[in-house]
């Protein structure tokens, strides 16, 4: 008798168990409103089968999933549903369990509405960086055009560009300029375009001969322009010549095969290459090398600059590279803009060190704060 | 048929590395003609690459298919053909157009992308303690990461002067550089003699068959 | 007008592109993305823009008979073979003007285009980069002279490096003892890459990172507009 | 300056018959495997039979010799895993290199079936944007697959909605786009283990995404990646001939940098002398 009642309060509890799986909708956060995050747990839910899915109005229903005993989803698991939901409208849900014959038990049904945000909090820390930088560069591009003296430490390579421009024009060579094989979407193209329009005035003004040859379109007519602005600025717009400036191929190696021929056939007796270079870096420098010419390089690529500082007279190194035309023109904007850059390396070398320093102690939130997916 | 232009292709091939590698000894014309022809050949693909994989499927196939839902691409199209107005001496202006957008578009992107993953992510991964390690080759190691990239940013400080303190740590900055360049150099003598093995398993594989592929 | 409505395009895509990073509500989510694919169309054009420039600069050179101006003629000649049959038969699965060209394709075992791809233009761009391991050896030999302090780094690294990247390094080190391996050259070589390269390299993409945000920032707020070109 | 003396023509000659002689009489030299290769394959080890894992093969013919081996030998472990692969291309040649290598080890998994085991979803432009379009919706980007079968009618692309149905991405990357934009998307924007094999030459620049935040789990660094991986899952192939010749050229290179510096300090000291 003692038995039976224990096996019937087992069952009892048992079955009260079963019926009670847990079943969740959620919107996911910081997204746009195309998700619901659904998740379930049937443990002790009797059933051979068991369906997630979704109804409409008319009690039409759609199958999301099925799992069943030997499922990786079962009896615990989430998905993400993204078909074709609508931020803001109500959707329906229903755990269903099926016997071996698959006749089905709706078990539980829950609604659940997807949220679009209006700001992703995962990123908080990237807006706040983003916002120092932001702020120290601008404010220094004002106060520098607003007439304050700002101070930059000299850059190697620099000033041998006018004696290279001197070099070629008293030897009667022309001045090889190669803008990098990316196109005007890279900002190391652009940074080299910027020094292109300060050597080109010093070129006119020396009356040397001019070589670009470039491997985009956009950078041709940009290069162009540049070159031509330059000339005007000089005093000689007569001595510009549109197709000192010309186009190759986009193709890497075919461009490379192209300049490769103009060096040994042109000789120049000064070679600059600034921009963003890939592995053709080397084929040109050591062909510039052969020639004999003065070689001045200059990129952001991590991977080319040992190439070039092996095999380059001068190399502007990374940074370099964007802070030569502000050294160059001195213009404030440029120079504004370089010393807001240096403040934020300041303030993120702070962040670094107090990071390491929490790290040593234990304390892994500032970490955790800036690590941004 | 077809095994006469395998082995006429191989041959092709050969005769144009060789057209190359040439110009090690000097400039010449076996040289000139290599290099116009791949100008020529490159350029060539280049067009067709980009009417078959870029301009067919994202302009014409969607606007052919489909105007309604995707008449919105005749925008960008508009501002392609502006693009191609550089062609026509006085109307090189409107070009500017297509050039502002794109520039727009990656400078915003590139804004965000490298203060994620080039400055904030390497400061994150510089965050370690550098004294936890299985031994003490790694907190050597590690002291060295921490000191080398703190040194290397403050190389890269324009605004003041080299001297002191400063300047002692911008020296250690330049050194830890310098040996990242060597070791790049170094590594990557791998990767280019790597070229040169397949290439010459070409050679001596597929052209003279002395070495099986 | 010629300069203020793009400086505008500039700015208004820019901080929409930003903006969307940080709003994942719409509009932003779909204008951002429907932004990359104007681009992508765009910058198809600009291809197409590069290779109508070829034709036409070596066009006149051909026509003033600059020097060596043969050499343009097969310039311009491999340019149409490629483009011609690419166009008339297509290329991979993409059928041209004149269909797959089936009979031609089975006479030579593929598409004109492709074998032309595959049997010389892949073959020409190889070589021309297999020339880099000439001249790493050559470059090496000149540039790594033990001269100063910088310079002995730089070549004590490098060698380091080759050594532990070849089987030589096993050969030279691999008798050392267990309590030593740290010394073994592959694991030298490996700690090279890992702490002081990385180090260098980090603090080399902090630095250019910085540059290109701020070249980026003054183009969207068209305080750096050198790449629109003069007026 | 003493070092320029030499004509470096004698350079060129050495190193081309350094290079040449090894692969016709191979040596057959030791193989000593490092850290991030045995990362690498460890996660392959890890990852549960039946998963579905990704390879993009972003790379083209002029990046062969070193990225081939690995596909090979990467997809050859994966095979023996039973894990499920889909190929991806973020350069237009990548597609072909993918089919070379599945062409190959065909008859040795005569058992692996097109559909159910792997698949070739091809090329598509775009690099960091198809990524982004990939982990939001897998199938929209990839209605077909590279023969232009229906996404629908591929039975082991059912269950791939987006990066949450893949276990690990592997890039096989001599470039751009390629490991950045998978490391910058996949990995930093979507959490999904990333890693890859690289060109010799972008070791360097992509070592630092082998960090503590495991932006990349391990990394196969160039022919000698490729030969270590080839002797962890025991099939030797072109790297390990390879790394013969490899190792006579970087002698060669090693013997040239000792001369210049001899003949530098040479010239040096007899300057002195005369001074």
């Amino acid at each position: 008798m003692k038995h039976t009642v224990f096996i019937l309060f087992l069952l009892t509890t048992a079955l009260l168990f079963a019926q009670s799986p847990i079943f969740t909708i959620a919107d996911i956060p910081n997204d746009d409103g195309s998700a619901l995050v659904i998740t379930w747990d049937c443990t002790g839910v009797q059933g051979e089968q068991f369906f997630v899915s979704l109804q409409d109005a008319e009690n039409h229903t759609l199958d999301i999933t099925a799992f069943n005993r030997e499922s990786s989803s079962f009896p615990r698991g989430s998905l993400i549903y993204r078909d074709s939901l609508t931020a803001g409208k109500q959707y329906h849900f229903v755990l269903a369990s099926a016997d071996s014959a698959l006749v089905r038990t709706p078990l539980i049904s829950k609604t659940g509405t997807p949220r679009a945000q209006w700001f992703n909090t995962d990123k908080i820390s990237l807006l706040i960086m983003a916002l120092i930088l932001a702020i120290s560069i601008v404010y220094f591009i004002y106060s520098a055009k607003g007439g304050k003296n700002l101070y930059i430490r000299r850059i190697n390579g620099l000033e041998a560009m006018e004696e290279s421009v001197g070099r070629a024009t008293e030897m009667g060579r022309p001045i090889l300029f190669v803008p990098g094989i990316n196109d005007l979407d890279d900002m190391q193209t652009i940074a080299g375009l910027t020094i292109l329009g300060q050597l080109a005035f010093k070129i006119a003004e020396h009356d040397s001969k001019l070589l670009v040859p470039v491997s985009r379109s956009m950078v041709l007519s940009t290069a162009r322009e540049i070159v031509k602005e330059a000339y005007l600025k000089a005093g000689r717009p007569d001595a510009y010549d549109p197709d000192c400036v010309f186009y190759l191929t986009d193709d890497q190696f075919g461009y490379v095969a192209g300049v490769d021929g103009i060096i040994v056939r042109e000789k120049p007796a000064a070679n600059f290459y600034l921009g963003a270079f890939y592995a053709e870096s080397l084929i040109l420098a050591e062909t510039g090398f052969s020639s004999g010419a003065i070689q001045t390089a200059g990129t952001a690529m991590p991977s080319q600059i040992p190439f070039f500082v092996a095999a380059c007279d001068y190399t502007l190194i990374g940074e370099e590279l964007f802070a030569a035309s502000a050294y160059l023109s001195k213009e404030p904007h440029q120079l504004g803009s370089l010393k807001g850059q240096d403040v934020g390396k300041a303030v993120f070398l702070i962040v670094l060190i107090v990071g390491i320093i929490l790290e040593i102690f234990g304390v892994h939130d500032l970490k955790n704060f800036l690590t941004v997916h | 048929m077809t095994h006469f232009f395998n082995v006429f292709g191989i041959w092709l091939g050969a005769a144009f590395t060789f057209a190359i590698f040439s110009f090690l000894y000097k400039d010449n014309p076996f040289y000139k003609v290599a290099e116009q022809i791949f100008v020529g050949l490159s350029a060539g693909y280049w067009f067709i690459y980009t009417i078959f994989n870029i301009l067919i499927p994202n302009l014409f196939l969607p606007l052919s298919t489909d105007f309604a839902a995707n008449w919105i691409k005749l925008i960008p199209a508009f501002l392609g053909v502006l693009m191609l107005m550089r062609l026509v001496p006085n109307a090189e202006w409107m070009s500017r157009y297509p050039i502002a957008l794109l520039i727009g578009t990656t400078s915003g992107l590139a804004f965000l992308r490298y203060l994620k993953s080039d400055v904030i992510n390497q400061i994150t991964a510089t965050m370690i303690n550098p004294f936890v390690g299985n031994n003490w080759v790694t907190v050597v190691g590690q002291i060295l990461l921490v000191v080398g990239t703190i040194t290397g940013v403050i190389y890269f400080y324009f605004s003041k002067k080299h001297e002191g303190a400063f300047g002692v740590s911008a020296k250690i900055g330049i050194y830890f550089l310098m040996v990242s360049f060597g070791a790049a150099f170094g590594y990557t003598a791998m990767a280019r003699v790597s070229l040169l093995i397949g290439r010459l398993q070409f050679l001596l594989g597929d052209w003279l068959g002395i070495i099986s592929p | 007008m010629k300069r203020r409505i793009p400086l505008t395009i500039t700015l208004i895509v820019g901080l929409i592109v930003i903006c969307s990073e940080f709003i994942p509500h719409r509009p932003f989510s779909q204008i951002s993305s429907e932004l990359e694919v104007w681009f992508m169309i765009i910058s198809g054009f600009a291809i197409l823009l590069g290779q109508l420039n070829l034709i036409k600069t070596n066009v006149l050179k051909i026509q003033y008979k600059q020097r060596n101006w043969p050499y343009f003629v097969i310039t311009l000649a491999s340019f149409f073979l490629m483009v011609g049959t690419g166009a008339l038969w297509g290329s991979q699965q993409n059928a041209g003007l004149l269909g797959h060209g089936t009979a031609i394709s089975s006479a030579i075992g593929s598409k004109p285009f492709d074998y032309l791809f595959n049997n010389v233009y892949q073959n020409l761009q190889a070589t021309m980069f297999s020339l880099l391991a000439f001249f790493i050896a050559s470059a090496a030999y000149r540039a790594f002279i033990a001269r100063t302090t910088e310079s002995i780094l730089l070549l004590a690294a490098a060698i380091l490096v080759m050594l532990g990247n070849t089987s030589l390094g096993t050969l030279l080190t691999g008798w050392l003892p267990d309590s030593l391996s740290f010394l073994h050259l592959p694991k030298v070589s490996e700690f090279i890459m890992k702490y002081p390269t990385t180090a260098g390299q980090r603090a080399i993409m902090i630095g250019a990172g910085l540059g290109i945000i701020g070249s980026s920032l003054r183009i969207i707020l068209g305080i750096e507009r050198s790449y629109l070109g003069g007026d | 300056m003493a070092a320029k003396t030499l004509d470096r023509r004698w350079i060129f000659l050495f190193l081309f018959i350094g290079v040449a002689l090894p692969l016709i009489f191979v040596i057959g030299l030791p193989i000593e495997t490092t850290e991030n290769v045995r990362a690498v394959y460890q996660m392959v080890e890890d990852t549960p039979a039946g998963s579905t894992v990704l390879i993009s093969f972003d790379y083209d013919p002029a990046s062969k010799p070193e990225l081939h081996p690995m596909g090979r030998a990467l997809l050859q472990h994966c095979f023996e895993k039973d894990l499920k692969v889909i190929i991806t291309a973020l350069w237009p040649m990548g597609v072909m290199m993918a089919n070379d290598i599945l062409d190959d080890l065909q008859p040795s998994y005569p058992n692996k079936v097109y559909g159910q085991d792997y698949v070739n979803m091809g090329f598509k432009a775009g690099g960091m944007v198809t990524i982004q379009a990939m982990g939001k919706h897998f199938k929209g980007i990839y209605t077909t697959d590279s023969n232009g079968t229906p996404v629908e009618n591929i039975p082991m692309m059912k269950h791939i909605d987006n990066f949450e149905n893949i276990a690990f991405v592997i890039s096989l990357s001599a470039g751009a786009p390629g490991v950045k934009e998978w490391v910058q998307v996949a990995g930093d924007t979507y959490g999904r283990q990333v890693s890859s094999g690289v060109t010799g030459v972008s070791v360097s620049s992509v070592m630092p995404y082998v960090n503590e935040q495991k932006q990349l789990t391990g990394l196969l660094a160039g022919l000698k990646g490729a030969a270590e991986y080839e002797y962890l899952i025991g099939h030797p192939g072109t790297a390990t001939s390879g790394m013969d010749a490899q190792s006579l050229a970087h002698l060669i290179i090693i013997i040239f940098i000792i001369i210049g510096n001899i003949t530098y300090w040479r010239n040096k000291k007899k300057q002195k002398k005369e001074v």
